[in-house]
């Protein structure tokens, strides 16, 4: 999987920084450089010899010093101050196209997953965040519950989603790719594992997802996945989730329309395979410690079939 | 050591505290000495407590998905261990160092209210088992992190007992720190000897008592916050409860701005060790008395005007964080000052490298580290970035225990012979230093670089991610030879109290007053206590020929 | 419009303001009788700020506009231009004017730490409730009032901390204390504002968009109704207790230059090189 | 500064208490500023028009009045008054009481209309610092009576008592302290 480091910014907002990082470190590194240096020295230089018992000649201090070194801080920490306030209006949507700018995404934080809008096309989804290239997306941030926050150190800026408080930032990628990131703020239990990925794909190839999510698949009448979407009803798997085109319309646990789309399941706790699904339907909690999902005591062949329904799901 | 002028004993040396006396009178006493061994008592204990819960979470991060712990329990271990450490090691070690040494550094019998003083003592340790009563019982302590943001911490979050016993833990505490504060300032103000001016007090009192003004101010908000927090759990007030229209964010602003003080209260008393410490083992008068009072206060009044830059990523606008940042990086520079003086201070000196020089001279570097990620997080948008990753417990780590433990060391090696009358080992104590040195440094040196790579805090299992597994197991192996450096420091301590050498009145030739007195010292301190005519008294008394210059701060002689 | 527009087509020369000068200069050269000193420099610049908050941008901008520029004005007249002022009167000229025992009894009175106190940080709120700074901005006699007792307030709050005769001053931490206290009234007022929903202010939410620059302050300046607000209100928070900070660690230093006198004194007189210890213990 | 240790303990622990009742001062304005749950008006009468200004005035008179006692107590203390010294301590109590009183009947009359701690904002926010300053006022009131046993079992016969001078300085506090929630709850709500 791909580093994902903070200095490896794939957004210019991300870029912007990293930039400020990088001033920092440099700032940084040389005072401690100095000061590291200034200790060793007067450390070794200034050590008391053996047998020498007189005491040194005593200085009390030296105004004019004094002043030199307060101001000079002084100096380095007004410029990073500004270097830091155009960084933070570049990274920012203003207040103004936050007014009247409707958001490209809205992400809700859930205990312990994200659900996802894209109020524009009308797609639903979670966990998985697909974004165009080169597009910036405003996205707004709410939460349900307690406090998260969204974290993709390559292609945006932390930020909070705190309940009763909608917060705005934008997201942009530059390359394509898949970019990880996690739940940053502590919420519970399996704050571990709220983790998530920003997938950006070339315009067109956003499009052909956009148009997939919209489309809404068959309930399959027959077979294996036919008895699985039978389970899902009686199974109250339904009280939960929701797949369009049925009558499950909740929205407690992730929307599982084209769940079979999706790299992983649980928020990025287990690779989307039938396997690891089955797992995941058998003991949620026993991959992810906490997850609100109860154990429903499927049978195998339950948990076959329904495994089949969500596969078909395209 | 060798001796440069002879101080006059005035009294002959004593038993050592404790003797002649049984357990009972230690739970009765009034003394301020006395009370000042039981902080530094229980703080050492819970900072074994808290230690061993630090080690068990780096045992189960040492390797991804590890499964050693599972999640509920290792939220209990980060929360304990950071509400320990905070509030029930550094807390009480500190104001225990001030409670024992400022009567005896103004030349006072004892506090001004011995009795409130033991009472501040006592309901600082019954604060301590409340925290660790659910944990012991089976209904789980508190496991919302260390400041329990709302609403995680209400109750339909967390339904268990855990964060209502925190919140009366901390109460409780919180009482005893605000008496003991008030009972410092006043000591300080009414009890100095004659002659001993407010620019004559020694610095490590003038920083005490910028500390304990913010006591006195700082956790009065957490304990209004506090007490909303209890009436929420208990009375299901709404004033965090998002659902019926509470604010999430009030409870971060009451909790910083209690906050960002308290992290000042931790650090300006080990300031305070630095600046007996360094001057005395320099053989040189502190550089600029007056620029490290007058940066103290900046400090002091700063701390309570930058806590929103623990909330840079809530989302409060650019003006807030504009601000935010302006304020918090305008204490870099009154720090600075200090940590410029230090240096200042050692140079042209004649150092001596007792085991308390080393770690002085070792906190000024690891807290020069701390200090600058400090200011890292101060430019808001790197906060964007790092804020609740690996990154911030690197830099509480550089601040608390390359600063405030490192200096708490070196203050435990310089007073040791005061409070006991014998020398802690030098040898066990520079095998303790080196150890504790490069373990500190493998340990939290290193998460600097997973926060940057994008490892959140608090997470009790991670994937594996490039370098990420390396990075943590050498962060682990440092866990470990910390701990194994502690256990040497607990060994010395034992060793020395049988066998240490005999310290006598002053081992180290300093100048302040305590080291007038008897070493142990008597119950009533001083038999005598001379005039005061400078900051360093016994400077004087040593050299009648060569006073310390009382006006010296202002006129920058040289002698 | 561009923000250099704003800049050099807002400024207003209001009579009032060119007569109070005027009287300030002329009454200051009056006193002095023509000794100009190095503290001279500081009333002329304390004018000369008073002067271009008053007829720049900023008034105009804070008058009908922005919050914000209304309350850097309103930090700039009642902290900055009385400390150049107070700092600029010459001792004898206040020693002069206390030969007048009516005078006398004044600034005994008013100079009290804890009602001078009260004026500095009474004058922050009371001119700060939100019906009577509408009041404020509708009526213009009520507006020059308020100008001139920002200034004539921000005097006697300085007064004990800075006033050029030494007795007059509170000793040097007490008057850290004070400023602290001080510091802590703006930040309370400050997290009020800064913190309120929008619209604290009505007039500042929809203003009469006369010069036509609405727009850019709002879209090009992204300073919208709710920016502005909070802008307002950390403005009096935290450049305003910077400036508290600042002074304090001036009375610091002044301290440090000044002779030793204790803060409790302590000393008893008399040669006796030691004295008994239990002369300091509790009684 | 020549201040009694015991007067000067009072003062830095008002001084301290002062911030804990600034917090929740600050948490009643923020939530009545931002027109939280339970304090905007939507048409109909909401908790926050239910209170009586002109009641609780009346109280807040009478604990103005009983601070103006407690001083003229601590005056017969320093003219060696003893008996003026015990009579005013009981107006004190008698006042303080009463305020008390008016407390409980406000609590009381507004817990009829179900208005409570856990209803809306405005009732935490009323009840947790009305009651903190209630909390404080019973507190207030039995170190007076506890002061007033002693000067009638013949106490306190002047001209000092740190034990009187502070409790009166606590007990301006108290009052000061209502004065600053009387005006943010009850002349806020009406202005
Ligand atoms: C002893 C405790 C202590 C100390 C002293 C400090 C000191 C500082 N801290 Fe730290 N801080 C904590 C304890 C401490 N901190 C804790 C516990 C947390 C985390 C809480 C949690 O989330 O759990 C935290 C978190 C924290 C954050 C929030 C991080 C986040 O969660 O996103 C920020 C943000 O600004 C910050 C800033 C600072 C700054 C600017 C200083 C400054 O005071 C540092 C000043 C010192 C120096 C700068 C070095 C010396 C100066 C010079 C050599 C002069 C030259 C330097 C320059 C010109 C730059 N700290
Ligand atoms: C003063 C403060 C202090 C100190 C000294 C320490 C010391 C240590 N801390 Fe801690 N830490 C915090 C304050 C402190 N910490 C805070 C505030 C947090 C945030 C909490 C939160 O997120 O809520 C935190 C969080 C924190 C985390 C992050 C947890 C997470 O986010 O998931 C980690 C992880 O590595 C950690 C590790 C350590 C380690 C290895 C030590 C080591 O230095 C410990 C060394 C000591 C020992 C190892 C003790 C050894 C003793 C024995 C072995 C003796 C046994 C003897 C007898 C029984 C007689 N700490
Ligand atoms: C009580 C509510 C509830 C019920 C009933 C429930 N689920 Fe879930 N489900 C959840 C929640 C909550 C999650 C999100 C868990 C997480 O990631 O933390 C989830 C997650 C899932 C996921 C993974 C989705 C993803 O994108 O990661 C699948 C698949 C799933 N549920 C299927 C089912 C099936 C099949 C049933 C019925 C047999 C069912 N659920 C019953 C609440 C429920
Ligand atoms: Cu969601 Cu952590
Ligand atoms: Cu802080």
């Amino acid at each position: 999987m791909e580093l994902t480091s903070v200095f490896n910014p794939s957004s210019p907002q991300a870029w912007a920084i990293a930039n400020l990082g990088i001033f920092m470190i440099i700032i940084a590194g040389t005072i401690l450089a100095i000061i590291i240096v200034l200790v060793t020295f007067i450390s070794y230089r200034f050590r008391r010899k053996p047998g020498d018992d007189e005491e040194p000649r005593q200085v009390y201090g030296n105004e004019k010093l004094e002043i030199v070194w307060t101001i000079i801080p002084f100096l380095i920490v007004a410029a990073l101050f500004i270097f830091s306030v155009i960084t933070m209006v570049k990274v920012n949507p203003s207040s103004a196209i936050i007014e009247d700018q409707k958001p490209d995404l809205v992400i809700i934080g859930h205990q312990w997953w994200w659900e996802l809008h894209y109020p524009k096309s009308g797609v639903v989804s979670a966990n998985e965040i697909h974004i165009p290239v080169g597009k910036k997306m405003l996205v707004r941030l709410e939460s349900i519950d307690v406090i998260h926050d969204f974290w993709v150190p390559e292609v945006a800026r932390k930020i909070d989603l705190v309940p009763g408080h909608p917060n705005y930032m934008w997201l942009e990628a530059d390359e394509p790719g898949i970019y990880l990131g996690q739940c940053s703020e502590f919420c519970g239990i399996a704050h571990a594992h709220m983790r998530l990925r920003v997938i950006a794909h070339h315009q067109e190839e956003f499009d052909v997802w956009e148009k997939g999510q919209l489309y809404v698949p068959p309930t399959p009448r027959s077979g294996e996945a036919g008895k699985g979407s039978k389970l899902f009803k009686e199974k109250a798997c339904m009280n939960c989730h929701s797949i369009a085109g049925t009558d499950a319309v909740a929205t407690v646990g992730p929307n599982l329309t084209h769940l079979a789309t999706r790299t992983t399941i649980g928020a990025g706790t287990l690779l989307n395979t039938p396997i690891n699904l089955a797992k995941w339907l058998k003991n949620p909690k026993g991959f992810k410690p906490g997850a609100l999902m109860p154990n429903m005591k499927l049978s195998d062949d339950e948990v076959n079939a329904i495994v089949a329904y969500l596969e078909a799901l395209k | 050591m060798s001796r440069i002028p002879w101080v006059p004993e005035t009294t002959e040396p004593l038993p050592r505290v404790g003797e002649s006396e049984g357990l009972l009178t230690w739970a009765a006493s009034v003394d301020h000495k006395q009370i000042g061994i039981m902080y530094f008592i229980a703080a050492l204990s819970f900072f074994c407590i808290g230690g061993l819960e630090a080690l068990l979470m780096r045992i189960q991060l040492s390797r991804p998905d590890n499964n050693f712990i599972d999640p509920e329990l290792f939220n209990q271990l980060f929360t304990m261990h950071g509400t320990t450490m905070v509030f029930l090691v550094i807390m009480p070690f500190l104001i225990g160092l001030g409670v024992y040494l400022i009567p005896l550094m103004i030349g006072a019998r004892d506090m001004a209210f011995p009795r409130l003083n033991a009472l501040s003592f006592w309901v600082v340790v019954f604060g301590g088992l409340l925290l660790y009563y659910p944990f012991i019982t089976q209904s789980g302590a508190t496991d919302v992190g260390w400041f329990a943001y709302t609403p995680l911490s209400e109750k339909p979050y967390s339904l268990n007992n855990g964060p209502t016993y925190w919140a009366l833990a901390l109460l409780c505490t919180g009482i005893g720190s605000v008496a003991s504060g008030i009972n410092n300032i006043i000591t300080i103000i009414t009890l100095r000897a004659p002659g001993m001016t407010m620019r004559r007090i020694p610095l490590f009192v003038w920083l005490l008592l910028v500390t304990s003004f913010l006591l006195a101010f700082a956790i009065p908000i957490l304990n209004a916050g506090l007490v909303t927090l209890l009436l929420d759990r208990i009375l299901e007030a709404n004033f965090f409860a998002p659902s019926s229209g509470g604010s999430a964010i009030l409870w971060q602003n009451v909790f910083w701005g209690f906050g960002h003080p308290e992290v000042y209260i931790l650090v300006l008393p080990a300031f305070a060790i630095i600046c007996e410490v360094i001057p005395v083992f320099s053989r040189q008068p502190i550089f600029g008395y007056g620029f490290m009072v007058g940066s103290a206060i900046a400090i002091g009044l700063l701390a309570f005007g930058v806590w929103g830059h623990h909330m840079f990523a809530v989302g409060l606008g650019v003006p807030f964080n504009t601000y935010f940042s302006l304020a918090s990086m305008l204490i870099a520079v009154p720090t600075g000052v200090k940590i410029f003086t230090w240096i200042a201070t050692m140079w042209g000196g004649k150092i001596y490298f007792a085991t308390a020089m080393m770690f002085a001279t070792a906190f000024v570097i690891e807290f020069v580290i701390g200090g600058l990620s400090g200011v890292a997080f101060a430019a808001a948008p790197l906060t964007w970035q790092l804020t609740d990753s690996y990154f911030v417990v690197a830099h509480i780590h550089y601040v608390l225990f390359g600063g405030s433990m490192f200096a708490i060391f070196a203050g435990i090696y310089y007073w040791f012979p005061k409070w006991t009358g014998r020398m802690l080992s030098e040898r066990i104590g520079k095998c303790h230093f080196w150890l504790m040195l490069i373990g500190f440094n493998l340990t939290f040196l290193f998460q600097h670089m997973v926060g940057l790579l994008g490892m959140p805090r608090r997470v009790y299992t991670y994937p594996d991610l490039p370098s990420w597994n390396w990075l943590n197991l050498l962060s682990t192996i440092g866990a470990c030879v910390l701990g194994f450096s502690v256990l040497i420091f607990i060994f010395n301590i034992f060793f020395s109290l049988r066998k240490g050498k005999i310290a006598g009145n002053n081992p180290w030739n300093a100048w302040t007053l305590e080291w007038l007195a008897a070493s142990p010292p008597p119950v009533h301190n001083f038999d005598e206590v001379p005039r005061i005519h400078s900051a360093r008294p016994l400077w004087d008394l040593a050299h009648p020929d060569m006073p310390d210059e009382p006006e010296s701060f202002n006129t920058g002689v040289t002698r | 419009m561009t923000a250099f527009d704003i800049l050099t087509t807002t400024w207003n020369f209001d009579g009032w303001v060119i007569v109070l000068c005027a009287i300030l200069i002329i009454s200051y050269v009056h006193t002095v009788r023509g000794h100009f000193s190095k503290s001279s420099l500081f009333f002329i610049a304390g004018v000369a700020l008073l002067f271009l908050t008053l007829v720049s941008p900023i008034s105009m901008l804070g008058k009908s506009y922005l919050l914000s520029a209304n309350m850097v004005q309103h930090i700039t007249l009642l902290l900055i231009v009385p400390l150049l002022l107070l700092h600029g009167i010459p001792a004898s000229t206040i020693e002069n004017a206390l030969k007048h025992e009516a005078f006398r009894k004044f600034a005994s009175i008013i100079g009290h730490p804890a009602i001078a106190w009260f004026f500095g940080v009474g004058a922050m709120w009371i001119w700060h409730l939100p019906s009577l700074h509408g009041a404020v901005l509708r009526n213009e006699n009520l507006y020059i009032f308020q100008q001139i007792s920002f200034i004539i307030f921000g005097t006697i709050f300085w007064w004990p901390v800075f006033s050029p005769i030494d007795r007059y001053r509170l000793q040097p931490l007490i008057s850290t204390l004070y400023l602290s206290a001080a510091c802590l009234g703006c930040t309370i007022l400050g997290i009020v504002i800064t913190f309120a929903s929008v619209g604290l202010y009505a007039s500042y939410v929809n203003p009469i968009d006369s010069l036509g620059i609405l727009s850019y302050i709002r879209n090009d300046l992204c300073l919208t109704p709710s920016v502005d607000q909070q802008i307002g209100g950390l403005m009096m928070w935290v450049p305003g207790c910077l400036i508290y900070l600042f002074a304090s660690m001036l009375t610091i230093i002044r301290w440090f230059k000044s002779p030793e006198e204790d803060l409790i004194s302590v000393t008893q007189s008399g040669g006796e090189e030691f004295v008994s210890a239990s002369i300091t213990s509790d009684k | 500064m020549n201040i009694e240790k015991n007067k000067l303990l009072m003062m830095f622990f008002l001084a301290s208490e002062s911030m804990f009742f600034i917090v929740l001062i600050l948490t009643y304005a923020y939530y009545r500023s931002t027109a939280a749950v339970g304090f905007e008006s939507t048409g109909g009468p909401t908790a926050l028009t239910s209170l009586n200004p002109i009641r609780t005035g009346i109280f807040t008179l009478i604990l103005i009045l009983s601070s103006f006692t407690v001083w003229l107590g601590v005056k017969s203390l320093k003219s060696k008054r003893h008996s003026m010294l015990c009579f005013w301590l009981f107006i004190t109590i008698v006042l303080g009481a009463l305020f008390l009183y008016g407390q409980g009947t406000e609590w009381w009359g507004m817990i009829k209309q179900d208005i409570t701690i856990s209803r809306d904002l405005f009732g935490t926010t009323f009840y947790t610092l009305t009651g903190f300053h209630g909390f404080h006022v019973t507190v207030g009131l039995i170190m007076l009576l506890i002061l007033f046993g002693l000067a009638l079992a013949g106490d306190f016969r002047g001209p000092k008592s740190a034990g009187i001078e502070s409790i009166s300085l606590y007990w301006h506090f108290v009052d000061v302290v209502w004065i600053v929630v009387y005006s943010v709850i009850y002349l806020w709500a009406v202005l």
